[in-house]
């Protein structure tokens, strides 16, 4: 199977990493091409790691509550540096506090994300998502 | 120039003092002898160093929870609200992630869009920002005694502008408030500018004004080993003290095993007065807060409810000076104010029940002579490494991966050492990466993991720590394979 | 004729059965053949005994909520909801109090009303009314075992009702079932009703099926120390093992002290295992229950939970076969189907995460030993008043004040004895009344309460009983003086 | 002070003694004369027990939950007996559930009680309200 590849980072000024440890292991051990940017991520930093790894998808995470905030203009960016219609995830703790998944869901769809999660989605949500907007398939062997 | 251990002179201070007060415009607002008086003003009941000292004294576990928001009034109105319906016995004020980031342009837009949405789009609230007049705003809308917490690698002029106005505890350190908290800060950076919020403190407590300093002790709230945040709150305490600091609590995140947080609570108060007493520091007073778990809590609120009560009961059958709380909407996001007088309420309400009960001295002994002997060896290294010095040694023994702190996001912490729980759900050590513990701490720590891993009939990997990780968060402690 | 421990004879039984199954209309559709022949039909995980066996094997605690409406569909919901959402382990179905006083007209109305207004106007499930077929569609629909939990003194026709409808465990007893919850029926009498209901299970047994036996533990729920139920928990396992019960699952109500409380569980398990064999009952399973805290509860919801919490600590790590949960609308009324599945979650959250854990045997010893020696001098005493004979030692001993309950409702029940707490919360007994305690017993109990009252200052007496009667209701478990 | 007369007790098949017992002990150490009917108590037994002590107030307790079945007729019966206009009181657990209270106060109204308790009503709020509605005044000497 032809290796999907993706850019990953905790946006804004987050620094929330353990989740984001995980993610990149459990998505290398799904089969894609990883780029990890680690914490505290710029929207600047994700789109040229995009293009520079010619990335099929960039996940967003952000837990600290400034998401939406953080993520602002996000896919206008993505459209200027000319990764036009590049997926876009986002997920984590997006918003501040406790409230309807459905509202934030809707205003990060404005935003222009292709897939919002709410909190404490599971790594394998995440990545049955992946294989499917990807159309790619598990790898033979998965470490289990 | 390098980084030592020890007391910024008048004219050091005075120099630095003049660019941080100039980060911001609010800082202009800073005069030290005018915020002495408002200090003096301040009645005893609104003064953290006299409450902590009492409750250390009668035994007792004081109760303060995590709140910020944006808007001044609003922020007033939560800290009441927890003051008045939760029955909080110290109040905090969080600061949000761009203040703590020294971002205050980002800051203010937050402000703005607050005022506009009608909601707080910030995580805290941006003192710094407001200034100290607003700042003082809350002071006296108060009753209880108030502290500021962050995460704040460079906090000077935050520290500068919430001393000024009148609060009277500040969290943080030089390496608590770094490695867990920024990406690509230098050590030596932090531990220079939190000497001088020390030597700020230390200036304060010269003019008869005790502020209590806390280092941060949870670190990344995650699978943390005690002796590694013992280690770090110990130099953090002397870094503090030789500043002029004379009032300390020192921290420490639930782990979850009940022995090995008592043991932690215990030998984190014996082992830095120790430390103190040692390097010649013999006037301060220690206290100690236990965190209520402080890693991934689950979704659900009544399974919630049972993670905060299981670290009030560790608090309390610890007798730590204080603990912070939980509340039911930890793992959703900033929780309301209701729920936050929740876990507050449900936390004083185990912490009352079991306030006259102990856990058994002798059932304690093992996990405190090893707590004690692996934060000896961390200690000793650092001290070895910085010929003496701990501020130097500490850089140094980050570097060389002798201090080692679990999924920190620092690019300066190693991030070698792997941590996994043992058969009865205390935190040891499989990797060691560049730990400096002797044979047999290292021994003890792979039989406990040995003793698990047979038990699930699976080899201990970083998948052992991964499925820690999640425990808590699905209803388990110890992380067994599913099926 | 005068009450004997002694198993009934098939004559004595089956000439008393022809009025139990007169006493009300739906008596006559129990057949105890079929019976046999549905219970036989029923998976293993539907079966009780099976369930606490597994889980008395693997050291691990089961959870268990209390539940009961008026209508048969309205319960199924219920109890659908709880093993769903609540993740019960063990579901039970609680009678209403009409029903409990034989008072089966009355039940009558109160289906009516329910049916009328939409809502529950009982405080149970009226089994009796309902009958056989309606307590089996019950069974049908639900996947986890069932027990009947109730509180009757005269409870055989309901008996027969159930174990024909399929249920596999049944609370109670006649000494557990009459002093707490009767005023003025001797005990004799539900000495005599309850040999009924267990030679009825001894009959079960006889036929292969295993169904499960409770005396109820906590009796009045309010400061009973732990040997005075632990001689009540084991004086009705001998009564119902003398009668062919097999699967006895012994019970007791927190008291708070976590020492006490986990010496009370092992104490409870190990002296039922004791007598039953001194006694010449070889063969019978023994496991026990924790119920939480029984006495008032606070009505804030979060205090609650704190309260849950705390039980489900001493369920676990007292290892527990099974603990009996509240919930956070405990001191308000009969909870609903959300209310009682977040106890339920809270507790699986408490139990799940400390079952690797247990408390140290050495720290356990001495509250053992109390609980040893007064349980002991108990029943010794019981023995002797009967001549060797425990049913008739029993009712004497109740006479003369050997056996006495606190703030019991009974007339037959001495209410000369008062508990009041230690310094550490234990549940100590000021006035002896007619126990037949050893002066070192007494001095025991004495010298704690001493340090007590020289801890607050003022002397023993009812008002620190009622003090402690309040205390967890307002936040503590020590009832100190206000002020 | 010329001493009041309280009859007391649990309504119906209700047997919490422990409030009963405790406000028994409250009751007499303010200075009320207190005939105590215990626990499961019929309307008839107070009915009687005041007729026979002259009382001047009925004290009824419910916890178990089926307070609101058990009440039912109770001022009918004591209007019947020749207790016209005899204060009636009522507490406790009083109806079935977490009911808002305001609603079972006004239906226990309806049922003819002159006052209505929630849940864990504390002795002395129930005391001042003796003292108010017979007019009389706390002892010299209280039992503290
Ligand atoms: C541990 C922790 C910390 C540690 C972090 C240590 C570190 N450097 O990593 C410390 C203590 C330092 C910390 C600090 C702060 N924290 Co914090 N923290 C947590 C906590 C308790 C657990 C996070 C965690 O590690 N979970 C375990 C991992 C495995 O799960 P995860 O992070 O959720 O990630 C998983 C999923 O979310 C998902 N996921 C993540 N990203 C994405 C992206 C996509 C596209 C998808 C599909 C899925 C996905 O997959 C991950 C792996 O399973 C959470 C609350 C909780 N969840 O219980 C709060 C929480 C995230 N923190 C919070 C806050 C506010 C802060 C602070 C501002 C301080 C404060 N007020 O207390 C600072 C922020 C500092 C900063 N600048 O970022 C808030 C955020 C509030 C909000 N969004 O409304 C939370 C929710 C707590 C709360 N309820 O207040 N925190
Ligand atoms: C202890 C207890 C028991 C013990 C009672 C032992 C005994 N014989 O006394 C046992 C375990 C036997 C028991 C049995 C039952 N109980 Co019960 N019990 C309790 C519990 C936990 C505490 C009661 C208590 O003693 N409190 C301490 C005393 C001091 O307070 P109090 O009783 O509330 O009385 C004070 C005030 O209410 C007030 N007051 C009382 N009467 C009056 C009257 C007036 C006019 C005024 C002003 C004030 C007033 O003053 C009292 C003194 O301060 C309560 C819940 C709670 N409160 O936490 C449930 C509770 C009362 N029980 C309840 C139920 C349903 C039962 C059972 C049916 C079994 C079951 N389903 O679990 C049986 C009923 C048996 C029967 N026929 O009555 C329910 C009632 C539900 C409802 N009303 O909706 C409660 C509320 C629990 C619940 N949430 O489900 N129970």
């Amino acid at each position: 199977m032809e290796k999907k590849t993706l850019v990953m980072g905790v946006i804004g000024a987050d620094v929330h990493a353990v989740g984001n440890k995980i993610l990149y292991h459990a998505f290398t051990a799904a089969g894609f091409n990883c780029v990890n940017l680690g914490v505290m991520v710029s929207q600047e930093e994700y789109i040229n790691a995009a293009i520079e790894s010619n990335a099929d998808v960039i996940v967003v995470s952000s837990l600290y509550g400034h998401g939406e905030l953080d993520c602002r203009g996000m896919r206008e960016k993505c459209d200027e540096a000319g990764l036009k219609g590049i997926l876009l995830y986002v997920g984590g703790n997006i918003v501040v506090g406790k409230q309807p998944f459905d509202e934030v869901e809707k205003r990060f769809k404005e935003m222009g994300f292709d897939r919002v999660f709410g909190p404490g989605t599971p790594p394998e949500t995440t990545i049955a998502a992946l294989y499917e907007d990807l159309g790619v398939q598990p790898p033979e062997e998965t470490e289990e | 120039m390098e980084i030592r251990n020890k007391r910024l002179t008048d004219d050091e201070f005075y120099e630095i003092r003049k660019t941080v007060l100039n980060q911001w415009p609010t800082g202009k607002d800073v005069d030290l002898e005018e915020a002495f008086a408002f200090h003096k003003s301040l009645p005893d009941s609104k003064i953290f160093s006299k409450k902590l000292n009492e409750a250390k004294a009668n035994r007792i576990t004081l109760v303060q929870p995590r709140a910020g928001v944006a808007l001044v009034q609003k922020h007033i109105e939560l800290l009441t609200y927890l003051q008045d319906k939760g029955g909080a016995d110290l109040l905090p004020t969080t600061i949000d992630s761009y203040t703590r980031q020294n971002r205050y342009k980002e800051a203010e837009i937050g402000i703005e869009e607050s005022v506009k949405t009608g909601k707080s789009m910030l995580n805290g609230f941006p003192a710094v920002n407001h200034g100290v007049a607003a700042v003082r705003q809350v002071v006296n809308s108060i009753d209880v005694p108030l502290q500021i917490r962050h995460g704040t690698p460079d906090a000077r002029l935050l520290t500068e502008i919430v001393f000024a106005g009148g609060y009277t505890s500040y969290e943080g350190g030089g390496i608590s408030y770094n490695i867990p908290y920024a990406k690509s800060v230098p050590l030596e950076r932090t531990i220079a500018d939190w000497q001088y919020c020390d030597r700020l403190t230390g200036i304060y407590e010269e003019a008869g004004i005790s502020i209590n300093r806390e280092p941060y002790g949870p670190l990344t709230g995650t699978l943390v080993p005690p002796s590694i945040s013992h280690a770090v709150a110990i130099i953090e305490a002397l870094l503090a003290a030789e500043q002029g600091v004379k009032n300390i609590t020192v921290g420490y995140g639930q782990c979850g095993n009940l022995i090995q947080d008592v043991a932690a609570i215990h030998t984190l108060e014996s082992l830095t007065e120790e430390y103190l007493h040692k390097y010649g520091y013999n006037d301060v007073v220690v206290t100690t807060v236990l965190h209520q778990w402080m890693g991934g809590f689950p979704q659900d609120e009544a399974q919630a409810f049972g993670v905060i009560s299981w670290g009030s009961a560790a608090a309390a059958l610890s007798h730590a000076t204080k603990v912070i709380v939980k509340t039911p909407h930890e793992a959703m996001g900033v929780p309301t104010a209701e729920a936050n007088a929740q876990g507050l309420r449900c936390t004083k309400q185990v912490i009352s029940m079991l306030r006259d009960q102990s856990v058994d001295e002798n059932s304690l002994k093992e996990e405190k002579e090893i707590i004690i002997a692996e934060t000896k060896c961390l200690l000793n290294k650092c001290f070895e490494l910085g010929n003496g010095d701990i501020a130097l040694g500490t850089v140094r023994a980050f570097q060389a991966g002798v201090l080692d702190i679990p999924f920190a996001p620092s690019r300066y912490n190693a991030g070698q050492m792997l941590p996994v729980r043992d058969n009865n759900g205390a935190v040891r050590i499989l990797t060691m990466g560049n730990l400096p513990f002797t044979k047999e701490l290292i021994d003890f720590n792979h039989g406990k993991i040995d003793e698990r891993a047979k038990f699930e009939k699976r080899k201990a990997s970083f998948q052992m720590a991964i499925d820690d990780v999640y425990a808590i968060s699905k209803g388990r402690l110890v992380g067994r394979p599913r099926g």
